[in-house]
């Protein structure tokens, strides 16, 4: 099967061979072989996505080095760390980093406590769980400009839903998204909104991928429901967490798309500017491309601080 | 220590219109201390009956008493008893240690010394001692059937309840384990409910064995009782590899005719027989007897099919002459074989041997005299 | 025609040596059986005559040609797998025909021709139209075997095709798996890990254990001839007794009992030390300890308490103790009669002929000498 | 529950209670988070069908009242956004397709045959799910735009075309850049579904003589029939929602190229602030296609969430 088994085989052929082997009975055998008929198949995406992906990556590499503002051609002769440097020392660049972590771990860990709570509700026998799932999962089904325009909706200071509620507690009504110091968690509880089903729906798969004799060897062990939950079916999510938590993770470092469509510019609300739109902003708008490229290859050492990590751990699981 | 009962249980699923029959009428005794051994093929309702007893499911019609309390509606949580399960069902993110004692922590009142010392005092009967620190998951087959042995045993329950433990063992460490366990009940003398589809199993190791059919019973006794003493047609063929051999026919005359042989029957033994009676010749394959052709009223030639040696016995295959082509009957043979495929001889079906069911009913009219010698007060009450 | 030739097969993964230079040869039309416990090498061994693996190191050949180099597509070959690998999403007839559509020289009709009558052959030519899903163990079984038959390939391989089915399933396919390939006259090499099915089957078996053989032969001659203490544990159910102990002026002095030699025995282990006695089961005699008052021993009798008695209706295996022992430990198994009862906690006399005595020694392993057996004649049935 | 015996009715009686508060606190719940995934769709629904004047006036969850009602919004938002409803569909469409065909050959290319390096070639392939498109967005623009501007090339082929429009030829560049993209993630789902299949499926086929192609066109394409229908609404939802890649290589929401995820922030503005009456007619109309395909396939749906997270 394998190929490099056809060059060990001709290494250490040990005992007398009755025939001899040529190299052409071996050609012939490695051009039949399933490594070289399969390999057109895996081949042709593999290099469409490998231009795309890390040839764009590289290219945006090599634009990040140069001070490339839009006018002609990017000039790689005189290549410097300069962008990174401006980027590190610009306040704004670091409250956009700041944000960006607040948005992934609160967005995150909020997300994945959700879904769990759903996740274990659904799951402890009860009735139309296919439709209460179908419901709980809805939000997923929209893109993030359409939720986007909801939650506008939701949380507009004239008289959105939110403040029709806390008007009608007697409170004052509230900016939520104009309000820095809360226009955050505002965007974070509409991101939780549209994602948390899908938490739910990756603990379920969990949930329901456990054997049923694990339930029923806790309740002869005497342990209650609760109980069995928290000690013995909760602890067994581990992989669905991880699974989920970077899925979660990378939404939130893309979320550029819902915070665009709040505005419609390239300038978020308040206090929730983050990487991603700082990164289109200096380059779309401002033209300064070079700069944004800095950005994008920060935001992309980002991402990979948290899949490889993740790589690791599941090729550790045997699941790669 | 305990005593358990079942009283007409009956277990019905319905759904919507639908309503299947599990368990119907099902009605045992199980002495304290004693090993039973519920038996029977795929879906007979040996493991739902078993659940009823541990409380998995619930119970449609019926009573289930342990010492004489009924334990209808107590929660399994509460019934003071441990399950083997066939999967094992071990906890794979705890440690041995952790699967054993979490039965205890949630169980008892005892405090952690107390269980910590519990656990290792049985690990250390089990044999597994060495591996209260490893994850189920780093474990064979066999380590881990000791572990959920040991799960069970470390709680000292009133009750054990196994099903299937053994069904995902190879058949060397299978046989171990039947004897291991054996042992084990023995030293512990707990009253254990014991589900196999396995006869063997079921032959070695009860005390008692109830066969169970579709749902109904079939049969209790010792395991020798529901093999020389078969009620009916189900139990002579499921209990006993290779299975007994039937002959269907009819009474005419003095004799029992099949289709492919007449079997006189002795006037005694024909005396309460209607004449053309639908009924079922049985013979288990170790007493027919193989010889030089010589035909009489219970001799019948034969040609051998098949041989398949075993070492220490031989299982041949045979055919009468006048039978179909997969119309085949077997015998079993020790030591060394002395016939081989395409020879011809002779089968005697000494009366003495023979069994007799109701073609109809499948009830046995008729057992084996049996001349057992040893000790064997008991293995028949 | 389909004879094949292992010459110094070898097959390593990375590290691990899975088969390590294993020469064999296999006759036109024979039916092998490689067998031994799982991880052996003998599903290995079967994939790299399927085209599946590549040789590491040795030579295969097939019908005299050489094979190393040749993919599974060109060797005409047919494998039955363990899981059957039905295509599930094509209908029986489909599944059976695809292999035929890489056949030259067949026209549709002739294949839809060959697929029914390979179908009726197989009985299954009414399921023609189903698709696997719809099927049972058994009928999914034989239609992995159509498949194979109806391309007429020079080679069988079988990869324990009867370990799904149950075992009166199995037991049943057992013999006429061995007259399909007595009438088709195909060459078959068959794996499993079960020593009866090996027994049972096999014009010849070979041996594995940790990729290496360890013996070819007859099913009755590894039975009663092993070539080490493997062989001679491996086959035979229940598993021959092993007693471990050194060599004494007496004769052997193991652990729980002393076995002075005969002439016979005396002769062959000459000058070995650490020794290893096998014994059958079946060659264990067992009699009631208190048939003679005194105890009056003969040197090759032995006192002994029974542990644990299985009853199997044919037959009874006892867990024999040494009488002056503790009775967790058991020394011996035997195997009695089914109408010979002996209760567990009896003291028995137990007799072992020297005739029927094995030694292998016991640091290799390898016999020393086998039981005496009759003439060779008995062998070769 | 069980039936009962007269010595035990009162524990009987507690049990059922007992259970019976359970059961109501648990569906309670249940009810709430209905309320809560469904109260903001609902009131975007309400919005979209009110007059402006019941918008201001009335609580935005309640539906419509005698004169509050209107279809004039959603009206004016469909006539807005009938051109991007073709342009969204053009694209996703054979996007999906071809992505989803090039996804199945690539897993199937790789589970086929175990070899050394194969690794290499897959962790690539999942570092492409998890790159965000910010890291290749100003390649990607200033290769469609200057060095490959393959949109003006096509675009006096497309006017010949019947139906289509020489500004539909803007669309091929995100059609590519959409499979480009796409290929990694629907490759994962469809790996995990190939190495769930029995290994020994595809060594009978061998054993019986098929190629690696006959492999794939008899026995691998027919049996992943499921999950071909739980990739397509995965990655047609996907690309029909994105916004990214139109957002960049679009050059505005005034376009005639313009997708409707382009078009939708910019709707129902005006000097005096947003008219949430047209905004939430869009929204609502924009989002249709994919909750009704989501409603249709909810389980396909959840099926390639659950296989994403891997």
């Amino acid at each position: 099967m394998a190929t490099h088994d056809t060059t060990e085989a001709t290494d250490s052929t040990t005992g007398p061979s009755k025939e001899v082997v040529t190299w052409k009975t071996k050609l012939r055998y490695f051009l039949n072989s399933d490594f070289v008929r399969s390999s057109p198949y895996w081949g042709i995406p593999f290099v469409l996505m490998g231009i795309a992906v890390y040839g764009g990556i590289g290219y945006n590499l090599a634009i990040s080095f140069t001070d490339y503002a839009g006018i002609g051609r990017p000039e790689f002769s005189n290549l410097s760390l300069e962008m990174y440097r401006t980027a590190l020392a610009d306040g704004s660049f670091r409250q956009a980093a700041f944000q960006n972590f607040v948005l992934l771990v609160g967005f995150t860990s909020v997300s994945l406590a959700l879904g769990l709570f759903l996740a274990v509700l659904l799951d402890y026998g009860i009735r139309y769980k296919e439709t209460i799932q179908t419901i709980y999962l809805l939000p997923m089904a929209l893109s993030f400009v359409v939720t986007a325009q909801v939650w506008l909706w939701m949380y507009s200071p004239g008289n959105g839903v939110l403040n029709v509620f806390v008007t009608a507690l007697g409170f004052g009504s509230i900016d939520w998204l104009g309000n820095p110091r809360i226009a955050l968690a505002a965007v974070i509880f509409a991101l939780v909104w549209q994602f948390s089903g899908y938490a739910m729906v990756v603990f379920l798969a969990g949930l329901q991928s456990l054997p049923s004799d694990q339930f029923e060897a806790a309740k002869v062990d005497g342990a209650s429901t609760a109980k069995t939950y928290i000690r013995i079916i909760i602890p067994q999510l581990k992989q669905a967490s991880v699974g989920a938590a970077v899925v979660l993770m990378l939404f939130a470092l893309k979320a550029f798309d819902f915070l665009y469509a709040i505005t419609g510019d390239y300038r978020p609300p308040n206090g929730t500017d983050i990487l991603a739109t700082l990164m289109v902003r200096e380059a779309f708008q401002y033209g300064q491309w070079a700069y944004g490229a800095a950005i994008a290859t920060m935001l992309l050492l980002l991402s990979l601080s948290v899949i490889a990590p993740y790589l690791v751990y599941q090729y550790r699981q045997g699941a790669l | 220590m305990a005593r358990l009962a079942l009283d007409d249980v009956t277990k019905e699923y319905r759904d919507g219109e639908m309503s299947v029959v599990a368990v119907e009428d099902v009605s045992l005794d199980v002495a304290d201390g004693e090993f039973l051994v519920l038996v029977g093929p795929s879906g007979c309702g040996k493991s739902t009956t078993l659940r009823m007893i541990a409380g998995l499911e619930t119970i449609t019609d019926g009573e289930i008493t342990l010492d004489d309390r009924s334990i209808n509606d107590v929660p399994a949580q509460e019934r003071d008893i441990a399950m083997v399960f066939q999967s094992y069902a071990l906890y794979p993110h705890k440690t041995v240690r952790g699967n054993m004692s979490f039965g205890l922590e949630e169980s008892t009142e005892l405090s952690d010394s107390d269980i910590a010392e519990t656990v290792e005092e049985t690990a250390g009967m089990m044999g597994i001692e060495d591996l209260l620190n490893r994850k189920p998951g780093e474990l064979s087959g066999g380590q881990q059937q000791r572990v959920a042995l040991g799960r069970a045993i470390v709680r000292d329950p009133d009750l054990f309840l196994m099903d299937e433990p053994l069904s995902n063992l190879d058949a060397k460490l299978r046989a171990e384990m039947r004897t291991e366990l054996q042992h084990l009940q023995e030293q512990l003398g707990v009253t254990s409910v014991y589900v196999t589809h396995d006869q063997t199993e079921a032959m070695t190791m009860g005390d008692q064995i109830a066969v169970l059919n579709e749902g109904t019973l079939q049969q209790t006794g010792t395991p020798l009782e529901c093999y020389h003493q078969p009620n009916n047609l189900f139990v002579a063929g499921f209990i006993g590899e290779p299975s007994m051999n039937f002959f269907d026919g009819s009474l005419e005359e003095n004799a029992l005719v099949t289709e492919s042989l007449a079997y006189s029957l002795s006037p005694d033994l024909r005396r309460d027989i209607e004449a053309g009676t639908d009924l079922v010749l049985g013979i288990r394959p170790e007493d027919v007897r193989i010889d030089e052709p010589r035909t009489d009223g219970q001799r019948f030639a034969a040609e051998v099919i098949v041989v398949e040696p075993m070492g220490n016995e031989n299982v041949i295959h045979l055919r009468f002459d006048d039978a179909m082509a997969g119309d085949e009957f077997i015998v079993t043979t020790e030591g060394v074989p002395t016939v081989s495929a395409g020879d011809r001889v002779d089968v005697e079906f000494s009366e003495a041997v023979v069994h007799l069911f109701d073609g109809d009913s499948g009830v046995a009219i008729k057992n084996r005299t049996l001349s057992f010698s040893g000790t064997p007060d008991e293995v028949i009450p | 025609m389909g004879s094949i030739q292992l010459d110094h097969l070898t097959k390593r993964f990375g590290e691990t040596v899975a088969v390590e230079d294993v020469t064999l040869d296999i006759a036109d039309s024979e039916f092998l059986v490689l067998v031994g416990p799982s991880g052996c090498g003998k599903s290995t061994t079967l994939r790299m005559l399927a085209g599946l693996e590549t040789p590491t190191a040795g030579d295969l050949y097939i019908a005299g040609e050489h094979m190393n180099y040749r993919v599974p597509q060109n060797r005409d070959i047919a494998m039955v797998f363990q899981d059957y690998a039905l295509y599930p999403h094509m209908t029986i007839h489909e599944n059976v025909r695809f292999g035929l559509e890489e056949e030259a020289g067949y026209t549709d009709s002739e294949m839809d021709e060959r697929v029914e009558e390979v179908a009726e052959t197989l009985g299954i030519d009414d399921l023609l139209d189903r698709k696997p899903g719809e099927l049972s163990g058994g009928q999914q079984q034989r239609v992995a075997l159509g498949r194979a038959i109806v391309r007429d390939p020079e080679v069988f391989l079988m990869d324990e095709p009867l370990a799904n089915l149950d075992a009166k399933l199995r037991a049943k396919m057992r013999t006429e798996l061995q007259r399909l390939q007595a009438d088709l006259d195909v060459t078959t090499v068959y794996v499993t890990h079960n020593q009866t099915e090996a027994m049972t089957m096999g014009d010849r078996i070979a041996v594995l254990n940790d990729g290496q053989l360890q013996q070819v032969g007859e099913p009755l001659e590894l039975y009663h001839e092993p070539a080490n203490q493997f062989v001679a544990g491996f086959i035979g159910e229940p598993m021959m007794n092993f007693l471990h102990g050194n060599r004494a002026d007496a004769g052997f002095v193991g652990e729980h009992i002393e076995y002075p030699f005969d002439e016979r025995l005396e002769r062959a282990v000459d000058g070995v030390d650490d020794l290893v006695l096998g014994v059958r089961p079946e060659a264990v005699d067992v009699r009631r300890a208190d048939e003679s008052s005194a105890p009056n021993l003969g040197p090759h009798e032995f006192e002994m308490t029974v542990s644990v008695t299985e009853t199997h209706g044919d037959q009874n295996i006892l867990s024999l103790t040494h009488a002056a022992e503790s009775v967790d430990h058991d020394v011996l198994r035997a195997v009695t009669d089914g109408m010979h009862i002996v209760k567990p906690g009896e003291p028995v006399t137990v007799a072992i002929d020297p005739e029927t005595i094995h030694v292998f020694d016991g640091k290799t392993g390898k016999t020393i000498c086998n039981r005496r057996i009759e003439t060779a004649r008995e062998l070769t049935i | 529950m069980s039936q009962s015996t007269p010595d035990t009715n009162i524990d009987v009686a507690s049990v059922v209670e007992d259970v019976n508060l359970r059961r109501i606190g648990h569906y309670t719940l249940i009810i709430f988070f209905l309320g809560f995934f469904l109260l903001p769709l609902v009131t975007g629904i309400m919005t979209a069908l009110k007059t402006n004047e019941a918008i201001a006036r009335t609580v935005p969850f309640m539906p419509p009242l005698g004169g509050g009602f209107t279809l004039a919004n959603l009206e004016y938002a469909f006539s807005q956004l009938s051109h991007a409803f073709i342009n969204s569909l053009l694209m996703a469409i054979p996007a999906t397709i071809i992505n989803v065909l090039l996804a199945s050959m690539a897993a199937f290319g790789l589970t086929m045959v175990k070899w050394r390096g194969q690794l290499v070639i897959l962790i690539l392939f999942l570092i492409g799910i998890f790159v965000p498109y910010q890291a290749v967005l100003v390649p990607l623009a200033r290769f469609w735009n200057n060095t490959f501007p393959l949109a003006d090339m096509l675009s006096p082929l497309f006017a010949g075309i019947p139906l289509l429009q020489s500004y539909h030829a803007d669309l091929v560049p995100l059609i590519i850049t959409h499979v480009a993209y796409g290929i990694p993630i629907c490759m994962i789902l469809f790996r995990s579904y190939y190495q769930s299949l029995p290994n020994s499926l595809v060594e009978a086929a061998k054993i019986d003589g098929a190629s690696i192609t006959k492999i794939y066109r008899r026995i691998i394409l027919p049996i992943s029939k499921p999950m071909f229908g739980v990739v397509f609404i995965y990655q047609f939802t996907q690309i029909y929602n994105e916004f990214l890649f139109s957002f960049t290589l679009v050059s505005s929401a005034s376009s005639p190229e313009a997708p409707v995820t382009l078009i939708i922030p910019a709707i129902g503005t005006s000097t005096s602030g947003i008219d949430f009456g047209i905004r939430m007619s869009a929204a609502f109309l924009a989002a249709l296609p994919t909750i009704i395909l989501y409603v249709a396939f909810a389980e396909q749906f959840a099926k390639g969430l659950e296989t994403e997270s891997g």
